[in-house]
């Protein structure tokens, strides 16, 4: 009786109804396989595989996927828990990609911690609060949600990138990681609290709403400085995240020290979510109009503009001249940025472009799976010790273990941007993009950013191409031990496959793409009207095709 | 600036503290310094937090300081960790000895 | 143009689909199935695609109509496989379009292709790895077929990439060879230079057209209101696909990568690097030949680089030794050739001669391949000779191309050649007609312009004629050159003293039955492929009915090029110059002897000769033994410099901006001379350093722009 | 005119002296003893902007558990002054402060342009504003450039806005701009919590306090209340945090 009088005065302190608790569904059930996990590790009979730890892992990943899909079509208009989350397509679409990701990952992992006699089961449940602050990130209608959600998913990154005690690399890489993460956290953070100064809130739609108000008041000027300040800061912090230049530096010596599946990790989830969490921030909070400024005139925009130029060309220059193939992949992710950055730039420098945003989904989620499968197969010949990371190191993989090679190729293929891959298309959408909001803008800065673009992925061709020279045509150094488990194998299968779907029928994914961004919640009323234009061209089309 | 404190007082102070606060991260080579720097530059954003919600008489300021305050302490935790692995391994905790990884 | 099928032609998606069905079983299962099921396999899917490539060349013959006044109408066949992209504003299908022109390309790299996989067979025998090339060899064909069947830009793109894939892939299929890999990298690496271009040209074409389906667009840009539209686009979008061509196609400037390429195996330089991948580019502008004739600018642009690239790559090929280096130059000079007859309007000439090329060339190449095997991998024309007797077969096709190439009269060579040089002199755009020149309008084509040409007028083309001049004698030339250098590289290899070591002399065998197949078939297409083709100075003294199968590829494709032949492109020397055709054939014809006679008398009756005109012409000779150091120039200027602002920018990020000035602690350094070790990165508080001063500039940037707003 | 401003000028002066002593002090041991001090300082700061709760909340995570965290370390590495090394003068040192500086000085620009006075007015203190029940509150109507805030507020008047506040809440006419209520349905009714209700009477339960605002009531409804979320995530984060140091920190692995 105590009890349900406790319930009731509780009901009335949370008012928000049932359906709201709907938004919570992905985050609980990754939080609590999370949990059940720790009871898993606690009654771990000690000395024996924990392999099967590695699959209830992916499982649990998998069934938090499957819950995105069905809550699919339950968009919930408006922010639910007092503006603290959003439960919409595109948060679920982010969600299940990080899952995704997260699982494959957590697939390829098993032999690879044996090898280095890290066989702990914290590293997938590590893995798992990650993932929960991932979603919760997406999900966020306030920068306070945002930025709880920021720190649960970044901490256990920095763990998971000293996980090899035995290794100092690893220290070394966690060391730089945190460092580097705590500093762009706490320069977030004055961020945040210069924008709460100005506007009095940190829920995205009042942001906006307020920084309209001010600007209405005509104290522009006055508080102009102190916004514009925080928006950059909170940019530079989201930037740091999805190592686009000039925040880009970490990323190479971590990536290089981390144990290889948790860069696999560390370099698409936490890119997916840092770049959803900029296009929902960006284009909820801060109105263009408002926050003039810059170069071109556009505030941000420019900052973003300035980080897809540099990101690309210092990413693909530098990637040209390593031989250490994770860190050529680090310097691509910073390529990759940019990439995406350009879409970023192009679809969000004006309302009647929003929809373009579409290519940034879509190219992640081609990145995702085609550098989850090159970071898993190198996680394969990551024997310790003997861990495969030179070029010259690749020699002769590809004929000796054919299926590993073919993985490899095509998911190197993919990021290269040759077609049929994913990365084909999602490179192609993306300058796409550029140039389609050039054309129409007539402002040729985004053709030269596209210009740019292109010529980084000629380059980019470049050094991709050497992995596959150098695992089909260059003699082997030494015996290679591979670390293969059968989960592995499905997942880089898995992953290959996706690519090749990717590219190959990319109707249906750019379809969900698409209607991922359609139905962003939050979105102000100047792009809704681009969505309602959009969602109505395509009711139309589909009209017409059903006739 | 008079004497009396107003908001731009609090808020300079803040901005100072987290200068500070910085520029230790960036030159302090002892690695439970600079996560003590870190932790200064917290403190400072936690002072312009609630220095803003006082002047705005709202209350929303002191619980993102309160949760700056527990992200703090789950970083402290982390960090010391950390640090206490790296000793391990260089036997010293100079941040600027470990550049095994570079280039 | 409408496509006259309205339902789905699904043939043309199995012509593409066998390919890759080959390639699938041979890449997934090859190395687990015999040997002998790879070759059934890979050869298999070759022979279905060929057949239905024949079926549906039938079903087009049978789609014919002829319109009241005559004409004869082929329409095409579509099939759109799906639809690939579908969202707001960019849509694109996986579409296949078979119209005459395509049909020409499906069958010689249908037919081509069967005959090359067919020698592979015999040639690879002994490979370890052989499934693991038929498996690039039919993924190629997959991509070649893609490229020539595509309905639209995209897809033709798409096999234009994933022929340049596979190219790379089989040059360097023999690893471990550095120079292999190297060479195949470079392939790459120049193509996507090319490519990048091109992919910029479709973006410019999209958003000026809003469309990248050919039919669309052709319809597009032959109605005088919309080409309008299309006409301020033609020379930047031109030039962007050309330069992409030019890629493909190894011309001038991007031709550097061929001759390299040769590095493959021999079969994968005849299917690839003779007679189809790199005739890509000649067919893309075939296919888009409505865009290249609205900007005569544009195509005289095509003509002279064509022309050069043919008369400079047959002059380097005059000196080479290598036998397979002589083909790759002589198939750079004969891509230039078919790029000259592009240029001056000549379409069905390109096409025309692209296909014989592919039958001689392919055969010269198998021809030199079956040299090679014979030889053990000997491929030094100077070590060889004599080869007459030792392989009857391999000499006597070998011979029956270098005919063929020649010009000689009665062979394939000849036909398209002097179609491509007739071509070259009498051909004029309507816009360089004097006069016209600056206030040319649409309307002013259909109402002055195409009737006076349509009724037979000489049309003044005032300055512009030395465009015509110009490429007809670098053509001549390089008709002259080609002979030459073809009988040398026949004279050197089959006649005179054998000149291999006694080693190898005594092992010098004939090829096995599976490699001259393909050879004698070749030799009879490279008789007879010509003779679709018969010039019109002999056409017009035939009767009406063989009339129409004499000239039977240029009717054939008269409704492809019905823009460029009708409407853009008239004759300069009005309704009957066919004496002054007559005339230009007997000069090529005397060209040719005079070649093929140097060759004779330099190569087999004084051998001392070429010595002689070495020395005379030192200087010349190193200038084109080193083929006018244009390698050396592109590395210097393109590669190095590449990898030098790589490392330029790399030590930037590390010195500069990661390391903040190192480059001054290393200047403090003379100063305090304590902190040399800390030149190396690595210290994460530079890199925070760095990420603040990134964020002061930016906001510096931002807040200064934005007191002036 | 009270002892506050000298109260703030100590604790300022002091915050920032230990804060630069932390950061320029060699030893580890003296900058973390320092750093207790600067929270204890800055503990203060928070008394003076009326949030009692969290200075309380300070000085137990910060000055307890944080620094004994920090404290216990450096005890446990036994750092010695010979093992931390020279302070050494580097370029990126000096860039580094420059850069620190330069930012300084770009958000205190900011920062004084934003709270400077709207239109140069001079502040006027003690307005007398009679409310529409008749009852008069006195408020502070000078604000800054930015609206809603206030460029001095004393504790009387904070209180009685605050209150104000709550008030407007119970009656359900706040303005959406407040930031307080989900937006998209302004009919739902929000549900002032008990701890919030306005009581007049609970209002000086907190000894040495009379008001409301800054103390652990509101807070702790706010935080089970609209900041459930962020809440329950933090529980996550320590969780996320405890493992990963036991992880990482643990001496052997079995």
């Amino acid at each position: 009786m105590q009890l349900l009088s406790t319930l009731t005065t509780l009901g009335l302190l949370t008012p928000p109804e049932g359906a709201e608790l709907v938004a919570l569904v992905p985050g609980a059930i990754v939080t609590l396989v999370a949990v059940v996990f720790i009871l898993l590790d606690v009654f771990h009979n000690k000395g024996t595989s924990r392999e099967y730890q590695a699959y209830f892992a992916a499982i649990g990943l998998v069934l938090t996927a499957a819950s995105c899909w069905y809550l699919w079509d339950m968009g919930l208009e408006r922010p639910v828990f007092f503006g603290m989350l959003y439960l919409d397509r595109y948060s679920l679409f982010f969600s299940g990609l990080a899952c995704a990701s997260a699982a494959l990952m957590i697939l390829a992992s098993p032999a690879f911690l044996r090898s280095h006699q890290m066989d702990r089961g914290e590293y997938y449940l590590l893995i798992l609060i990650s993932v929960a602050g991932m979603i919760f990130m997406v999900q966020a209608a306030d920068l306070l949600t945002m930025f709880i959600a920021f720190e649960v998913m970044s901490i256990p990154l920095y763990v998971l990138a000293s996980f090899l005690r035995k290794d100092s690399r690893s220290a070394e890489a966690g060391m730089k990681y945190f460092i580097l993460g705590a500093f762009s956290a706490a320069l977030m953070l004055y961020g945040i609290a210069l924008i709460y100064g100005a506007t009095g809130t940190t829920n995205l739609e009042y942001i906006r709403e307020n920084l309209f108000f001010l600007s209405a008041a005509g104290a522009s000027h006055g508080a102009f400085g102190m916004v514009m300040i925080g928006v950059l800061l909170i940019l530079s912090g989201l930037a740091f995240k999805v190592a686009a230049f000039p925040f880009h530096i970490w990323a190479p010596d971590v990536y290089t020290g981390s144990p290889t599946p948790s860069v696999g990790f560390m370099a698409t989830a936490v890119k997916v979510v840092g770049f959803a969490t900029m296009i929902r921030v960006f284009s909820v909070a801060f109105p263009l109009e408002v926050l003039r400024g810059g170069f071109f005139g556009w505030g941000w925009i420019d900052v973003a503009f300035v980080f897809a130029i540099g990101s690309m060309l210092l990413g693909n220059l530098v990637a040209v001249t390593q031989d250490n193939v994770k860190r050529m992949l680090a310097y691509y992710g910073i390529a990759h940025a940019g990439y995406l950055s350009i879409g970023f730039v192009a679809a969000n420098s004006h309302p009647s472009f929003f929809l373009h945003n579409d290519a940034i989904l879509y190219s992640l989620t081609a990145y995702t799976v085609a550098l989850v499968g090159a970071f898993g197969v190198l996680s394969y010949f990551g024997r310790r010790g003997e861990a495969v990371e030179t070029y010259a190191d690749l020699g002769q993989l590809g004929i000796k273990y054919p299926k590993m090679g073919m993985i490899m190729t095509i998911c190197v293929l993919s990021l290269a941007g040759v077609p049929p891959t994913g990365g084909f298309l999602a490179k192609f959408y993306i300058f796409r993009t550029g140039v389609d909001v050039g054309v129409q803008t007539g402002e040729m800065a985004f053709i030269y950013m596209v210009i740019v673009g292109v010529i980084g992925s000629v380059i980019g061709a470049y050094y991709y191409l050497k992995v596959i020279v150098y695992m089909y045509m260059k003699p082997a150094l030494r015996e290679v031990r591979p670390l293969a488990t059968k989960g592995k194998l499905w997942a880089l299968g898995a992953c290959a496959a996706a690519t090749l779907y990717l590219g190959v029928f990319p109707a249906k994914p750019i379809d969900v793409c698409r209607s991922a961004i359609m139905s962003m919640s939050g979105v102000p009323a100047e792009v809704q009207a681009t969505i309602d234009r959009g969602q109505m061209e395509l009711d139309r089309r589909l009209q017409v095709d059903e006739d | 600036m008079s004497w009396e404190p107003t908001l731009a007082h609090y808020l300079i102070l803040s901005a100072a503290v987290f200068t500070i606060g910085m520029v230790g991260v960036l030159v302090r080579r002892n690695a439970i310094i600079l996560f003590m720097s870190i932790e200064l530059m917290l403190n400072s954003v936690n002072l312009s937090f609630i220095a803003f919600a006082r002047y705005r008489v709202d209350l929303d300021g002191h619980i993102f300081a309160f949760f700056i305050m527990a992200v703090a302490a789950a970083e402290a935790a982390v960090a010391l960790a950390i640090v206490l692995h790296v000793f391990r391994h260089k036997r010293g905790i100079e941040v600027d000895e470990m550049q095994e990884l570079k280039h | 143009m409408e496509a006259l099928y309205a339902e789905q032609f699904y043939f043309l998606g199995l012509i593409v689909l066998a390919p890759l069905l080959g390639a699938i079983i041979n890449g997934l299962f090859g190395s687990k199935l015999p040997k002998r099921v790879v070759d059934w396999v890979a050869c298999g899917a070759m022979a279905m695609s060929f057949a239905f490539a024949l079926i549906s060349v039938q079903a087009l013959i049978n789609n014919m109509t002829v319109s009241p006044d005559g004409e004869r109408s082929w329409g095409m066949l579509t099939y759109t496989a799906y639809q690939w992209i579908f969202s707001g504003s960019l849509e694109a299908e996986i579409a296949f379009l078979l119209d005459p022109l395509s049909a020409v390309m499906v069958l010689v790299v249908t037919g081509v292709g069967l005959l090359i996989h067919i020698y592979s067979a015999g040639y690879m025998a002994e490979d370890e790895s052989k499934w693991r090339y038929f498996a690039y060899l039919n993924l190629f064909a997959f991509a070649m077929l893609m490229l020539v069947l595509g309905k639209n830009m995209l897809v033709t793109f798409i096999g234009w990439e994933g022929v340049g894939v596979c190219s790379y892939l089989l040059i360097g299929f023999w690893f471990g060879d550095d120079e292999k890999a190297a060479a195949g990298q470079k392939a790459f690496l120049v193509n996507r230079v090319g490519d990048f271009c091109f992919i910029l040209g479709m973006f410019l074409v999209f958003y000026t057209a809003g469309t990248w389906d050919y039919v669309a667009l052709a319809e597009m840009s032959t109605t005088a209101a919309t080409a309008a539209t299309l006409l301020p686009i033609a020379l930047p979008a031109g030039l962007l696909i050309f330069l992409g061509c030019t890629g493909k196609s190894a011309q001038i400037p991007l031709y550097v990568w061929l001759p390299d390429a040769m590095a493959g195996p021999t079969p994968v330089s005849a299917l690839i690097h003779a007679a189809t991948m790199v005739t890509a580019g000649v067919f893309l502008i075939c296919r888009m030949n409505w865009l290249f004739t609205l900007d005569h600018r544009l195509m005289a642009t095509i003509a002279i680089v064509g022309a050069l690239t043919a008369f400079f790559a047959a002059t380097i090929a005059l000196v080479q030794t290598d036998i397979k280096r002589v083909l790759a130059y002589s198939t750079v000079s004969q891509l230039g050739f078919m790029f000259m007859a592009v240029g001056m309007g000549a379409f069905v000439a390109a096409i025309f001669h692209l296909m014989t090329h592919a039958f001689f060339k392919a055969l010269l190449f198998l021809g030199a391949g079956s040299v090679i095997h014979g030889m053990h991998h000997e491929q030094d024309m100077r070590k060889m000779g004599g080869l007459r007797k030792l392989m009857p077969y391999t000499w006597a096709t070998f011979l029956v191309a270098t005919i063929a190439i020649a010009g000689v009269p009665f062979f394939s060579g000849f036909f398209s050649k002097d179609l491509i040089l007739w071509g070259a002199i009498s051909n004029a755009h309507v816009l360089t007609v004097d006069g016209a020149m600056g206030m040319i309008t649409m309307e002013h084509f259909t109402s002055a312009l195409v009737p006076a040409a349509a009724g037979g007028e000489a049309l003044d083309i005032g300055r512009w004629a030395i465009v015509n001049w110009v490429v007809f004698l670098l053509g001549i030339m390089t008709a002259f050159l080609t002979a030459f250098y073809m009988f040398r590289c026949y004279f050197m290899t089959f006649h005179g003293e054998c000149r291999a070591d006694e080693e190898t002399k005594a092992h010098i065998h004939e090829s096995p039955p599976s490699m001259l197949v393909p050879l004698v078939v070749l030799a009879f297409l490279s008789f007879v492929g010509g003779y679709v083709g018969i010039p019109h100075f002999i056409t017009t003294h035939m009767p009406e009915g063989p009339q129409f199968w004499s000239l039977l590829l240029e009717n054939w494709l008269a409704e492809v090029f019905l823009v460029s032949d009708a409407y853009r492109v008239v004759g300069r020397f009005g309704a009957s110059p066919y004496g002054l055709e007559t005339l230009v054939a007997v000069v090529s014809i005397a060209i040719a002897g005079a070649g093929i006679g140097l060759a004779y008398l330099m190569y087999v009756k004084s051998p001392e000769l070429p010595a002689r005109v070495k020395e005379r012409a030192g200087k010349l000779y190193d200038l084109l033994w080193n083929k006018y150091f244009v390698d050396e120039g592109y590395d210097t200027a393109f590669v190095r410099s590449t990898l030098k602002l790589g490392e330029v920018s790399y030590w930037f990020d590390r010195y500069i901006i990661a390391g903040l000035l190192v480059g001054g602690t290393a200047f403090m350094t003379k100063n305090f001379g304590q902190v040399l070790r800390h030149l190396q990165g690595g210290n994460v508080q530079r890199y925070a350093t760095y990420i603040l001063i990134g964020t002061v500039l930016i906001l510096f940037a931002i807040l200064g722009g934005a007191t002036g707003s | 005119m009270g002892v506050e401003p000298l109260f703030f000028w100590i604790f300022a002066i002091g915050a920032i002296v230990t804060s630069l002593s932390v950061v320029v002090v060699r030893n580890p041991l003296y900058c973390a003893l320092a750093l207790v001090v600067d929270f204890f300082f800055f503990a203060g700061l928070y008394v003076l902007l009326s949030a009692h709760f969290l200075a309380v909340v300070q000085v137990l995570v910060y000055g307890g558990a944080i620094m004994v965290l920090f404290l216990f370390i450096i005890m446990l590495l036994n750092l010695r002054g010979d093992e931390l090394g020279q302070m050494r003068f580097q370029l990126h040192t000096a860039l580094a402060i420059t850069a620190g500086v330069v930012l300084f000085f770009i958000a205190g620009g900011a920062i004084l342009s934003a709270t400077a006075p709207m239109d140069g007015e001079p502040p006027v203190e003690g307005t007398l504003v009679v409310q529409d029940d008749g009852s008069e509150v006195r408020v502070q109507e000078v604000r800054t450039s930015i609206p809603g805030l206030y460029l001095a507020l004393d504790e009387q008047t904070l209180e009685e806005k605050y209150l104000e506040q709550i008030a407007s809440w119970e009656r359900g006419t706040s303005r959406p701009s407040d930031g307080k209520y989900p937006r998209f349905n302004p009919e739902r009714t929000f549900e002032v919590p008990p701890s919030m209700q306005f009581d007049p009477e609970a209002a000086s339960v907190v000894p040495g306090r009379s008001g409301l605002y800054g103390t652990f009531q509101p807070i702790s409804a706010l935080l089970v209340n609209r900041f459930v979320v962020p809440f329950e995530l933090t529980a996550l984060l320590l969780l996320a945090a405890i493992i990963g140091a036991v992880i990482i920190a643990k001496r052997r692995v079995t």
